[in-house]
């Protein structure tokens, strides 16, 4: 095997192979776990970095093992996965850190990072898996993989959640295996290629087609939340703030999004699935899906349930950015998968450390909160404001992107919903903000934990304040060269490019 | 309708009755000597068909099949004996439980 | 070494063993673990053969068909072999552990091992066998040898449910060889490849037919038949359970699944269609009851009754794409369900109970033995990447390509059913129960073998492959598609 | 060299002023509001017309003084602002607030940017930053009603930027770049312009408080801080005003009857200043009816501009000093006004707050989050009461369903019914598989 056909492989390994080694290391060690972590964490970092030069330049990465007669494991770096693993690699180092400092005393570490290098292997198996059937294969991992991290707290509530994930993302992954099954059979193959591999199929089939499209974006459209599939979002918040991170930025609603991109686009392709007449539906399932989340996420006082519905409402601008089905809102669409991922890993990050420091769990207790926590809340207010759109944070490159390309191809109601989602964002986050920085506190807080001078632990308090700082650079380096919008626009010439 | 034919007609009720037996009595005993008749039902049965040919000599085949079963359910009837006794140590009845564990 | 006749060395080397272990019962251990290697070697050097020259036939003592024994063995029965070998293995060295520091004498551990070596014994000579009256013959002798084993764990219990398994085992075995006399007087021979060329329909065939198929459904436990499995599994030894679900319950299946593609290829459709109709019935039921049990032995026995009813499926599908399917599911619910009853025989151990809700954080005090029943949890649901995920693919994919989409639902349906179980299972694991108890330590190979066998069930899921390439030497899938 | 340097005074104009919003950075430094205000001061002694481009940035921006306007207001935004600067601090009563000041030079870069933007992006960019950083100031230095009046004018300013964002959109799909100029004439080639300068009109009056959007106004000037107060009218009301002139296609376009329109809200907005002016006349209110009859006259000239295009370009300079002018007006106003409280002790005016504790325009906002909270609290209850009532139906039903499995789960294991099913099943398939021969 070559060092090409190797290379996949390799960054699955380097936080496999840590994971399964941190299962069988004893609680106590704490600093060999960390420092696996961590290796693992930055030697991933820079084989990204490599296959990223090397797709560029035009290398082919593409590891090939039989799974069946006929059908290949395959994992491949192509320019779109490659934009989901530089996203969950760089948010898994963070979120790394910020875990080891969120559970630090806490029992049961070593499950938990265990788990937690598997979810992030099974997330790169999902960017990087070259056909469908190894895409689902691991995509049910990631559902397998997160689910003890759920119930890390053991709790019945944890529990409770856990089982509703679980119904949710069991039946989804089912509905996708059978939506594949079905597509293998008509088809005869699965692997992804650039502008589809079906539009060649007899016009008989066409209803078929329909039907597997509806059966693998409900399937998907479970982990990407989009209404009515996210119900076990919000419960999902129960476990602890890594967890959410994990589930809301890095890993599993990211895999449910990245998966509705390839399947339109390397599945059915662009003007495929547009002649079908799919994605008309779909943008109205992710426009209607924009609007209930923030609605819903007006009424929470926990704010980790707040989070969560926004989360609900913002990664189906990914959806909506594919479905409107043109090259300038694919731009929108994909830059906000990492964007989401940017700013929302911002936020939980957030509400961790108040959660952690001060024991604050809901909206209502964060009165005056900016002058106990002021870096916090600064990294808060930064996400928030990205998540509104506010130029010139990343948000506002992803909006503007999507409403672009909305009306490039003649849909301009998108941009209505655009707007009635920034105003609904602004109603539920701004209230936050002035609560925190305007408001007296409240004398006490609910159950506060001293760190000295600082305001909370530095691996607390590092993260958030790095992801901040991306959501920012990512707006305002929008258009410097090597950035992410040209390799968005890198990714769609090759699916618009006549 | 030859006597061989008979014969099997005659297993094959064999194999009938002691359905019935196993399937009416609840005493381990008589459900062990109903399987055992049903055994012999169609042993007989395999040695009466032994004879396919009118006149020419049977079929020696058959026989060794029959030999052969006749030591397995031996063989069959002295564990389920034993077993009949256990079960009766153990709960007191040599019946079978009709409820299903807890 | 190609002219070793491997066929006659795997049947009589655990025969060897059987019989040395009940010789020297203090060495029984030593024994039994060296005979099980030994049987994986020998089926490894069978399959070496297999795989270089061919389905071999081997006339024993030289006599030959019509008169003599003849074995057989193509791809199908090594698999069989393979997966017994495997198998047999894993619960052999577990069975090391449990039987010498359990709360079983000594004198169990001693009944155990000579038992276990002749039910493997009849295992391999089932799927050697190439005649049908063999095939009653070590029929007859796996039920006899698996009766002992459940009657091993002692108590009503166990007793009842032994009995209980004679006289089915039995009945069905009676059955069965009506049949075969049947088919005899017919056409004259008992050898499985004569029948197959000079069988055709008649009415003693038909009479034959539904004697040896109702006959092994009654040993397969397909529902409604599975009245007698629950009890039987459920209350014996861990190690026995295993062994039980794992392999004896297969070989009738296997039985079934031989006859019925090379003696009954004529069979009609809508017996097919009855079969599949019963395996769906029995994947139903079996989740259901599953999900309703309260214990965790009871539990695995009744997704066993589920499992089984999944090999049914392929009957209406009648593809090569069902067939492999079918057996694939076959091979990975032998690991999967291995797996399963030896973590439960651990839990069982550790904390003298398998209530469900009392497990008690069982996944941070036994992770090993947690980690074997959620992966062999996974194969069973039928997710990637497992074993019985390659199964359910296969499976549906026949089902969507012969238009019966609906046994695809079935299939669907049983794998939401069984994810259930097993989530309920896991969610108990990790929370804490109201009603402390003490514990003991779990011997270290019981809580390892639990896991690699867990382990291979998840790996048979990536190679597949060269699995389904063996089954196509001397496939008789083949030759019944292309009659 | 000298390009170079007014390069990067005209980066540093607005970067100083972000960079020591940070506390960290400004805790030594003396006086760090002036010290921001230095490379804008400088920046006005360059010679016209430099301009510098950074493609990089946000989707491709610059930063620029032209001579006429822009100049023109950034002497008037330097020279408003330090003297705001100098306010800042030296109020009685009031202690040195870090946030205050931190709020202060946020708005201060984003009114800098704004001025110096040579395309709509960067100056929707800046003009964001300069609403929610003065939203921040009033907050953080008033009492409650000019909380109050932030609110509303933090509404304002979403629903603002909101329209403005489309008109954006609408903007970057018609033309080539983002820049005015370009802009503006594909907007006068445009077939239909009327959604984009629907648009921007609502928007920028939305921030720039015109008649009758001008509710937040009265409130904000009477109870915030005096340099707070003082910054009113040069920085959201001039910087909206600005944002009319640079995004419409003045000049170009000929729209009679939408500039009659506006002329007309024009003259009514002064109508009201005076009116109003005269029947309340009370020096706390005066800086607000100015800025309101200001307003006025320059949408008076918008309107005029927009219906005759000659007219503007004779006289659309007109426009800038009038924007200049209302904010020294303003600021002198509120000087003299905060001079006068000062002499006699100013305070929140705590008696002016009673009939003002709900003024009407922001009765609706609360009559709107008071339903809404009813919906979320009481409608759902009322669904899940409905849907609990459900769910025990259902687990009822499952229960029975349970208890009939366990039944005939029961049944099936009864040895003498199970037996009897054997035989039965064997004769059926003994039947079903005989079917086809028969």
């Amino acid at each position: 095997m070559n060092w090409d056909a190797a290379l996949p492989l390799l960054v699955l390994a380097s936080s496999l192979l840590p994971g399964l080694v941190i299962f069988f290391l004893t609680e106590e060690r704490v600093a060999t776990r960390t420092t696996l972590n961590l290796a693992g964490a930055v030697l991933k970092l820079m084989l990204v970095g490599v296959m990223i030069w090397g797709v560029f330049h035009g290398a082919h990465y593409e590891t090939r093992l039989p799974l069946l007669p006929g059908l290949d494991l395959l994992l491949r770096a192509d320019s779109l996965s490659m934009l989901f693993v530089v996203l969950s690699s760089i948010l898994w180092l963070v979120t790394t850190v910020y875990a080891v400092g969120y559970l630090e005393g806490s029992p049961n570490r070593s499950r938990f990072f265990g788990f937690f290098s598997l979810c992030v292997t099974a997330t790169v198996g999902v960017a990087l898996a070259g056909n469908l059937i190894t895409f689902v294969l691991f995509y049910e991992l990631l559902t397998l993989a997160t689910y003890p991290l759920i119930v890390h707290r053991g709790t019945d509530e944890a529990r409770r959640a856990g089982r509703t994930y679980l119904v949710y993302t069991i039946a989804g992954g089912t509905l996708l295996l059978v939506g594949t099954v079905w597509l293998y059979t008509l088809s005869g193959t699965l692997e992804f290629t650039a502008r589809g591999f079906l539009s060649g199929l007899d016009a008989t089939h066409h209803w078929s087609l329909v039907v597997i499209f509806v059966l693998l974006v409900a399937g998907l459209g479970v982990k990407a939340a989009l209404i009515p599939l996210h119900g076990w979002l919000p419960q999902a918040m129960v476990a602890p703030a890594p967890v959410s991170a994990l589930l809301h930025a890095v890993a599993v609603v990211k895999a449910g999004a990245f998966g509705i991109v390839r399947v339109v686009y390397d599945v059915y392709g662009m003007q495929f699935s547009a002649s079908l007449g799919v994605t008309l539906p779909l943008a109205i399932v992710a426009a209607a899906t924009i609007i209930y989340g923030s609605m819903r996420a007006l009424f929470q006082d926990d704010l980790k349930r707040r989070l969560a519905f926004s989360t609900v409402s913002q990664v189906a601008y990914i959806v909506l950015g594919i479905a409107i089905a043109g090259p300038i809102a694919a731009v929108g669409g994909l830059v906000h998968l990492v964007h989401q991922g940017v700013m929302k890993i911002t936020l939980f990050f957030c509400a961790g450390n108040l959660a952690e420091t001060l024991g604050i769990h809901k909206v209502s207790e964060m009165n005056g909160v900016g002058r106990r926590m002021p870096w916090t809340m600064t990294a808060f207010t930064v996400g928030v404001f990205g998540m509104i759109g506010v130029p010139p944070l990343a948000g506002f490159i992803s909006k503007w992107y999507l409403g672009l390309g909305a009306l490039d191809v003649g849909q301009g109601w998108v941009i209505f919903i655009l707007a009635g989602s920034s105003l609904l964002n602004a109603a539920y986050f701004l209230p936050i903000l002035y609560a925190a920085w305007f408001k007296a506190p409240a004398g006490t807080w609910p159950a506060e934990r001293s760190f000295g001078r600082r305001e909370t632990a530095w691996a607390l308090l590092a993260p958030p304040l790095v992801t901040a700082f991306l959501t920012l650079a990512l707006g305002l380096l929008a258009s410097a060269p090597f950035g992410l919008l040209q390799w968005a626009r890198f990714i769609t010439r090759l699916e618009y490019a006549p | 309708m030859s006597p061989a034919f008979l014969y099997a007609l005659v297993g094959v009720g064999l194999f009938t009755l002691g359905l019935y037996a196993l399937i009416v009595h609840a005493h381990l005993l008589r459900k062990i000597l109903a399987i055992n008749v049903m055994a012999s039902g169609v042993f007989l049965v395999l040695v009466a068909l032994a004879a396919r040919t009118q006149g020419a000599a049977p079929d020696p085949v058959p026989h060794a099949m029959v030999i052969t079963g006749i030591v397995v359910a031996v063989s069959a009837t002295a564990l389920a004996l034993a077993l009949m006794l256990r079960v009766r140590a153990e709960t007191g009845r040599a019946e079978l439980a009709e409820e299903p564990l807890e | 070494m190609s002219d070793i006749h491997w066929p006659v060395i795997v049947i009589l080397l655990p025969l060897a063993g059987g019989v040395a272990c009940f010789l020297w019962p203090r060495r029984s251990v030593l024994l039994g673990l060296l005979t099980a290697l030994g049987v994986v070697a020998c089926v490894a050097g069978l399959g070496w053969q297999v795989v270089e020259q061919g389905a071999q036939r081997y006339a024993v003592g030289g006599w030959g068909a019509p008169l003599g024994i003849d074995l057989y063995a193509d791809g199908l029965s090594l698999l069989m072999l393979t997966v017994t070998a495997v198998v047999g293995l894993g619960i052999s060295v577990y069975s090391s552990g449990y039987f010498e520091r359990a709360r079983y004498g000594q004198d169990r551990a001693r009944h155990f091992w000579p038992v276990w070596m002749f039910l493997w014994t009849a295992l391999n000579a089932l799927f050697l066998s190439a005649d049908i009256f063999n095939l009653y013959v070590t029929l007859e002798l796996l039920g006899l040898a698996a009766v002992v084993l459940v009657a091993l764990a002692g108590g009503a219990d166990a007793v009842s449910g032994a009995m209980r398994y004679l006289l089915v085992s039995l009945l069905g075995s009676l059955f069965y060889l009506l049949g075969v006399a049947l088919l005899y007087h017919s056409f004259g021979s008992v050898d499985i490849a004569i029948l197959a060329e000079r069988v055709e329909p008649s009415p003693a065939v038909w009479a034959a037919m539904g004697l040896m198929i109702a006959g092994l459904l009654l040993k397969t436990a397909l529902f409604p038949l599975h009245f007698w499995l629950p009890s039987a599994h459920a209350s014996a030894p861990a190690p026995v359970s295993a062994l039980l679900s794992a392999l004896v319950v297969k070989a009738s299946f296997y039985i079934l699944l031989r006859l019925w593609l090379e003696i009954f290829p004529f069979a009609n459709a809508a017996l097919a269609q009855l079969l599949g109709l019963l395996g769906a019935a029995a994947v139903f039921w079996g989740g259901f009851q599953a999900l309703r049990q309260t214990r965790l032995k009871m539990l695995i026995a009744y997704s066993t009754v589920a499992q089984l009813g999944y090999l049914f499926l392929a009957f209406p599908l009648a593809s090569i794409t069902g067939w492999t399917g079918a057996l694939y599911m076959l091979l990975s619910h032998a690991a999967a369900k291995t797996a399963m009853f030896m973590a439960a025989g651990n839990t069982l151990y550790f904390g003298g109970h398998d209530r469900i809700a009392d497990l008690d954080r069982a996944v941070q005090r036994m992770p090993l033995t947690m980690t074997a029943f959620a992966l062999a949890g996974i194969s069973i649901m039928g997710l990637p990447p497992s074993g019985g995920f390659i199964a359910k693919w296969l499976l549906l994919e026949a089902a969507i390509r012969s238009g019966q989409w609906w046994w695809g639902g079935v299939l669907i349906l049983g794998g939401l059913l069984s994810a259930a179980w097993v989530f309920k299972v896991v969610g108990y694991a990790f929370t804490r129960s109201e009603a402390p108890h003490e514990a003991r330590a779990v011997p270290a190979t019981m809580e390892w073998t639990a896991l690699l066998m867990a382990v291979l069930a998840i790996l048979l899921g990536l190679f597949a492959p060269w699995l389904l390439a063996l089954l196509e030497i001397g496939s008789p899938f083949n030759r019944e598609n292309a009659g | 060299m000298n390009t170079v340097l007014s390069a990067l005074l005209l980066i540093l104009a607005p970067l100083l002023p972000l960079l020591l919003a940070f506390p960290a950075l400004r805790s030594r430094l003396p006086r760090p509001c002036h010290i921001a205000l230095l490379p804008a001061l400088i920046l006005l002694t360059v010679p016209p017309g430099v301009s510098i481009d950074l493609p990089w940035l946000l989707l491709g921006t610059g930063l620029g003084i032209d001579d006429g306007a822009g100049r023109l207001l950034l002497a008037m935004s330097v020279l408003i602002w330090a003297l705001a600067a100098s306010l800042l601090h030296t109020a009685k009563g009031q202690p040195a607030d870090d946030r205050l000041t931190t709020c202060f030079l946020l708005t201060l870069a984003g009114n800098l940017g704004a001025i110096l933007a040579t395309d709509l992006v960067g100056f929707f960019t800046f003009s964001v930053l300069m609403g929610y950083g003065f939203y921040a100031l009033l907050v953080a230095g008033g009492d409650e009603g000019a909380r109050r009046a932030a609110r509303v004018y933090l509404v304002f300013l979403i629903l603002a930027d909101l329209a403005l964002f489309e008109a954006l959109l609408i903007a970057a799909a018609t033309a080539k770049d983002l820049g005015f100029e370009s802009v503006r004439q594909a907007m006068a080639q445009s077939a239909s312009p009327g959604l984009y300068l629907s648009m921007v009109l609502a928007g920028f009056a939305l921030k720039a408080g015109v008649w009758p959007l001008h509710v937040w106004l009265l409130p904000a000037f009477r109870s915030s801080r005096p340099a707070v107060a003082l910054l009113l009218g040069a920085v959201p009301v001039a910087i909206a005003l600005l944002g009319l002139v640079r995004w419409l296609p003045l000049g170009e376009v000929s729209l009679p009857a939408l500039g009659l329109v506006i002329q007309a809200m024009g003259v009514a907005a002064m109508l009201y200043a005076i009116l109003a002016g005269a029947k309340r006349a009370s020096l706390t209110r005066l800086p607000a009816y100015a800025a309101i009859f200001i307003t006025g006259l320059f949408t008076t000239v918008l309107g005029m501009g927009l219906s005759d295009p000659e007219v503007w370009n004779r006289q659309g300079n007109l426009a800038c000093f009038l924007i200049v002018s209302l904010g020294f007006g303003v600021a002198i106003l509120v000087a003299a006004n905060g001079w006068l409280q000062a002499r006699c002790q100013y305070s929140a005016l705590p008696e002016k707050q009673a009939d003002d504790s709900s003024p009407w325009f922001e009765r609706w906002s609360v009559a709107v989050t008071r339903w809404a909270a009813q919906m979320g609290t009481d409608t759902l209850p009322r669904l899940r009461a409905a849907w609990l009532a459900n769910v025990d139906r259902c687990l009822r039903r499952i229960r029975i369903w349970q208890r009939t499995l366990d039944g005939s789960e029961r049944f099936l294991q009864r040895w003498a019914y199970a037996v009897t099913l054997f035989l039965l099943l064997g004769i059926v398939v003994v039947f079903v598989g005989a079917l086809s021969w028969i």
